[in-house]
């Protein structure tokens, strides 16, 4: 099977053309999707292909588009909602958490809510504290929703259709640091499975865990630790909710050291769930406590050394691992 | 009352004068089912508010969904969801119409198309914009019909909501229930324009304003909203201007109105207006009424029979519904 | 100095009257705060005494009134801003992170915003999933913001003014459950310090870390466990933003076992970070994993029984206490 | 040009021709600089629309506070925020008007009450209800004035705003720059009515619109505003037709809208126009214009060498200013 170079934009665009083509149901409303092309081109040319109906331009209303496909999703539809950054997804956290995540609890298993919510997410492109905060890890404490994080171009061609498939909320969230990011896929790709993390970098002395755009930093950190003899494990979890205990706790229980790296921020953070995890499942496997490395706590800055001071580098992630593996860790 | 009694038929007026009978007997048994400690949290009654739900939602086709606030066992009722099941949903039984999970603000009923008893407020009108859409995409021209407050004006959802259904010319019929109070802020307090229907026109959605107290005036201005509606004209907004007559919940002390203001309105009763409409056309005798009454005393009767006899759900099955069940997808 | 007997609602009834007589740029806002007297009676009688200009009632506009109350704090004034239930705070979460809680940082220290925004939390009601989750310890991620969790009438009456000295805004939650709760107060009880953590109960032989209304059942298991010979200390955690690590560390140096009961659920909540930084500052004390004791991960059900199955309970937390000490834990 | 030219002396036209000119000469070199790498993030000019900012914010008093949106430059630099502390804010220095933290999008100048920047479309506008009640219960009468585009007209805040602002009868003034387009999406699909002024009606706010590319009619429009507003009749919303000639941030290929339509508008270029005008009313010469030229010239140079020579904050100071420092309690 051939392959063919492309970029995670266009994977993602890709998986929305074949959404769109598989199932008459779908279809895509946000800010900006049809007429601009989507905020970060991921949905360019797909207003021409599929018309106003399916591409849908939305106003800024995010209660009220957010709700709406809700609501379409109850209809019948499979409503893919685009909220362009994470940021402006709080406006509609109520329907989100009150309505989406909680109908079928609230209506004793009676209404499914079928809808996809996709948005941007993270830091590192300087566009300051109202369009850089990575907030995926924190909607992980949603029951009721699944959170997907796409680190690959893999993942962001093939999650989208299985998300379609599942009859409750998923969230999908794009790192914006990654659309640019050059790849190849199978001319075959498709969708792909959304319950296991996978170890993306074998090793044996310790576990990185980690997910999204920060998957790429922990890989540069283990190959400059391959460099000095550290051979580290790193995990992807590609699912934040549910989160894959299994792999986690099978890798730890090898490496007997566990790092999470995550760009949400530290306190009641995702990575504060994957060491309690570790903690409950494995205390007895570890030789070292748990250790985390999170964007430090404050809105993101827009000046880029400080932006990049705030943001999990890998320098942080390698430094962070040799504490780890330190005779006095 | 508005209409022409030539135009009433006996069997018509009937009908209407027991639904609202219905809601209103029900009601009572709510009431004192509360002070029994047989229902529990919070508890809305609509008595003296029966004439809109009567009117209005029994003109609305069988498929046409209804999306409701957390004051609704008289559109659950009106929509044919089963008293008993109303009734055991706010006992906590697993037969009630949410299996106990919702309770009195929380009615779902799949087969009526009744999605819910929603309790944020305002939330409703962008799902009941999403399932209009979906009908429209779906190229179906029934309505879909959203209850809600003057209190519920004021929220942001509805702005949105009321531009989104424009905007799409989307089938959604937007029935106000304007009983000048949100819990105990009064309209005055609470918005700048107390005519609703005519805020309407900020976003050339189609609208008109009824005498809530009166179910022929209601039944009237609904269905002159519903042709508009199914024509594929857009959306409408029908204000009904009406009363509570009990408190917002059981724990109203009521110090924001006068006993006064209360008592007014209360010689507008509209069961008692309709009832008394009927006997002067010569339709209607007390003989009739006393049949009724009887006859929806049995039915109130036996929903809490079918309450009482109903059964616990088991503990165990507590974390079921967070999500869909496999055979749902 | 003598002491006299009041509710937990009543010392935070006095708590208000005390700033809104204190300091002239205090008032207080909210849906029904004023005619209706508050929602859970708080506010009653205070805006006979204060004048609505003072005691506000607001429309049903959570983002406007909360957003209002930020300006107004930019404005010179000291605004206490109520929302109603946590569940409806989602609504205004766009105004608390992205403008009160990033401000400070955007304008790079130019502009303080010294609101307050109080609001009921917490299950146990039977008010169903839109009236009953307990976010506090969620919005304890929120850097620029703090968080405080009054668990005992002292603090129900003192934290609220201290809150308002802060020129940062500052989160209160008030536990539903606790309003009806009776104790002493001094005559001349006033502000307390919101730092530190208090030790409730000293004990030996496991530390329990836990706030607001899971404290009580904390101290009941406390009591259940001391009768079996097992002594726990339990730590009231009084703010969630910044937690207090030096309090609980040096606890669980003592003890060797933690515990930590939350009211909150447990993917990914406050009870995580606290296992986290146990994790991360204590390893080498710990004789047992931490443990979590929280609600299940479930939109909060209606019916009693299941809803009560959900919350923590004393029973519950006593067995979680039993397990870590015993010897196969 | 709508104003009488017998009533603009040569001096006020001059003023106004040379701070739009500022404005438009500022805004081309930072285009310059964004693609020259020095000012990055998000940049959104707003150049066309200078005569809304010039006409409407020149007329507000010294203390009257500003709230606007990240396509704040031209209202900065008429607010009298500094040309050379914008640059560096955009160069993210610490010389910048926010320290470098905000960029662009987030400028911030206490001294002269510009209240940022603020990039949550329609977040500002329940900020400036704020300061304007703020300013009523301290019995001061002067305006607060927060800028925003049509596109916010969509979000529910701005709708809960105008709903309190005629409330509380607010001296806010709502200036609405209506270029029609929200980033890509023309008014056509983002607004069922495109007249905005008389959406306000129902709110009873007064309103009014003018002609965006013509400062003498926006002028005319605010004084006549300000003055509604300065009496204590309550909030007003000035709607200014404008239109921007360039795309909607540095990425913005523009497809959403035709050439010749940009062309058109462009024939309508607001200082071109006025110069015009004056030089009709035999008031400013050609020399005048170079004058003016030169010394913008000169003073944006200026800005730019001050950013040159900003210096980047220490690494270390990072996390202060995500809450206050002792010395602002
Ligand atoms: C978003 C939200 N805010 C506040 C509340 C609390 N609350 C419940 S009902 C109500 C009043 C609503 O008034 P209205 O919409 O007029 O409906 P009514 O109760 O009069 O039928 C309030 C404030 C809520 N449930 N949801
Ligand atoms: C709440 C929110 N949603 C979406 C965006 C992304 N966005 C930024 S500007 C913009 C268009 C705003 O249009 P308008 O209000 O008309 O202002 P203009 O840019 O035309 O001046 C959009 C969609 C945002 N910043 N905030
Ligand atoms: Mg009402
Ligand atoms: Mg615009």
């Amino acid at each position: 099977m051939s392959e063919r170079k492309l970029t995670y934009r266009d994977a993602a665009r890709e998986a929305l053309r074949d959404a769109l083509q598989r199932d008459e149901r779908v279809f895509l409303m946000g800010e900006d999707v049809a007429h601009y092309g989507g905020c970060f081109a991921v949905s360019r040319g797909l207003l021409a292909e599929f018309g106003p109906e399916r591409v849908r331009d939305t106003p800024l209303s995010e209660v009220g588009f957010v709700g709406a496909g809700i609501g379409a999703a109850l209809g019948g539809m499979r409503p893919i909602v685009e909220i362009m950054t994470v940021n402006f997804s709080l406006l509609a956290l109520d329907q989100i958490m009150n309505t989406a995540a909680s109908l079928l609890h609230m209506s004793g298993g009676q209404f499914h809510v079928p809808v996809v919510i996709r948005m941007a997410t993270g830091g590192g492109k300087q566009l300051g504290a109202q369009h850089s905060h990575s907030l995926e890890g924190w909607y992980a404490h949603i029951p009721g929703i699944k959170v997907l994080v796409p680190a690959t171009l893999e993942d962001a061609r093939g999650m989208l259709w299985t998300a379609l498939e599942s009859p409750d909320p998923v969230l999908i969230f794009e790192n914006q640091t990654l659309y640019n990011m050059e790849g190849t896929l199978p001319d075959d790709a498709g969708p792909v499975e959304i319950t296991r993390a996978r170890i993306q970098r074998p090793g044996r002395d310790l576990t990185i865990v980690t997910y999204s755009a920060s998957l790429w930093k922990a890989l540069t950190a283990a190959d400059t630790l391959a460099a000095e003899g550290i051979e580290a494990e790193v995990i992807d979890l590609r699912t934040l909710r549910p989160l894959d205990d299994a792999t986690i706790i099978e890798s730890v229980a090898r490496t007997h050291r566990a790092l999470i790296v995550d760009e949400g921020w530290r306190s009641g953070g995702i990575s504060a769930e994957i060491s309690a995890r570790i903690m409950e499942q494995a205390f007895y496997e570890l030789e070292r406590p748990v250790a985390r490395v999170c964007t430090a706590e404050v809105p993101l800055p827009y000046a880029k050394h400080l932006e990049q001071a705030a943001l999990p580098q890998p320098e942080t992630i390698a430094a962070a691992a040799r504490q780890l593996l330190s005779s006095n860790g | 009352m508005e209409t022409n009694p030539s135009e009433l038929t006996r069997e018509h007026g009937l009908d209407l004068l027991r639904r609202m009978l219905l809601i209103r007997r029900f009601e009572e048994k709510c009431a004192e089912l509360y002070s029994a400690a047989k229902i529990r949290g919070f508890l809305h009654l609509c008595i003296g508010e029966e004439a809109v739900a009567v009117g209005a939602l029994s003109l609305l086709a069988e498929d046409e969904a209804v999306v409701s606030t957390y004051r609704e066992h008289g559109h659950a009722l009106v929509r044919g969801v089963s008293a008993g099941a109303i009734m055991a949903e706010m006992y906590g039984k697993q037969e009630g119409c949410a299996r106990g999970r919702g309770g009195s603000m929380h009615l779902f009923d799949a087969r009526t198309r009744f999605i819910g008893g929603n309790a944020i407020v305002g939330a409703g009108l962008p799902l009941a914009v999403g399932l209009a859409l979906a009908d429209k995409m779906q190229s179906r021209s029934r309505a879909s019909c959203c209850v809600f407050g003057e209190g519920a004006v004021a929220e942001g959802a509805f702005h949105e909501s009321l531009n989104l259904a424009a905007l799409w010319r989307l089938p959604v019929l937007f029935l106000c229930e304007n009983n000048l109070y949100a819990m105990g802020t009064s309209i005055e307090y609470e918005q700048s324009v107390h005519n609703i229907a005519w805020k309407a026109e900020a976003y050339h959605v189609a609208s008109a304003s009824a005498d809530g107290m009166d179910v022929l005036a209601v039944e009237a201005a609904a269905r002159a909203a519903l042709t508009h509606i199914r024509n594929g004209e857009g959306p409408y907004l029908l204000e009904c201007r009406t009363y509570r007559f009990r408190g917002h919940s059981m724990f109203d002390a009521q110090e924001y109105r006068s006993k006064a203001e209360v008592e007014e309105w209360k010689k507008r009763d509209p069961i008692a207006d309709l009832a008394l409409h009927l006997k002067g056309a010569g339709i209607f005798t007390d003989a009739d009424m006393e049949k009724v009454e009887r006859e929806i005393a049995a039915e109130v009767q036996a929903a809490i029979d079918f309450a009482e006899a109903g059964t616990w759900e088991p503990v165990e099955d507590l974390t079921r519904f967070v999500y869909s069940e496999p055979a749902a997808a």
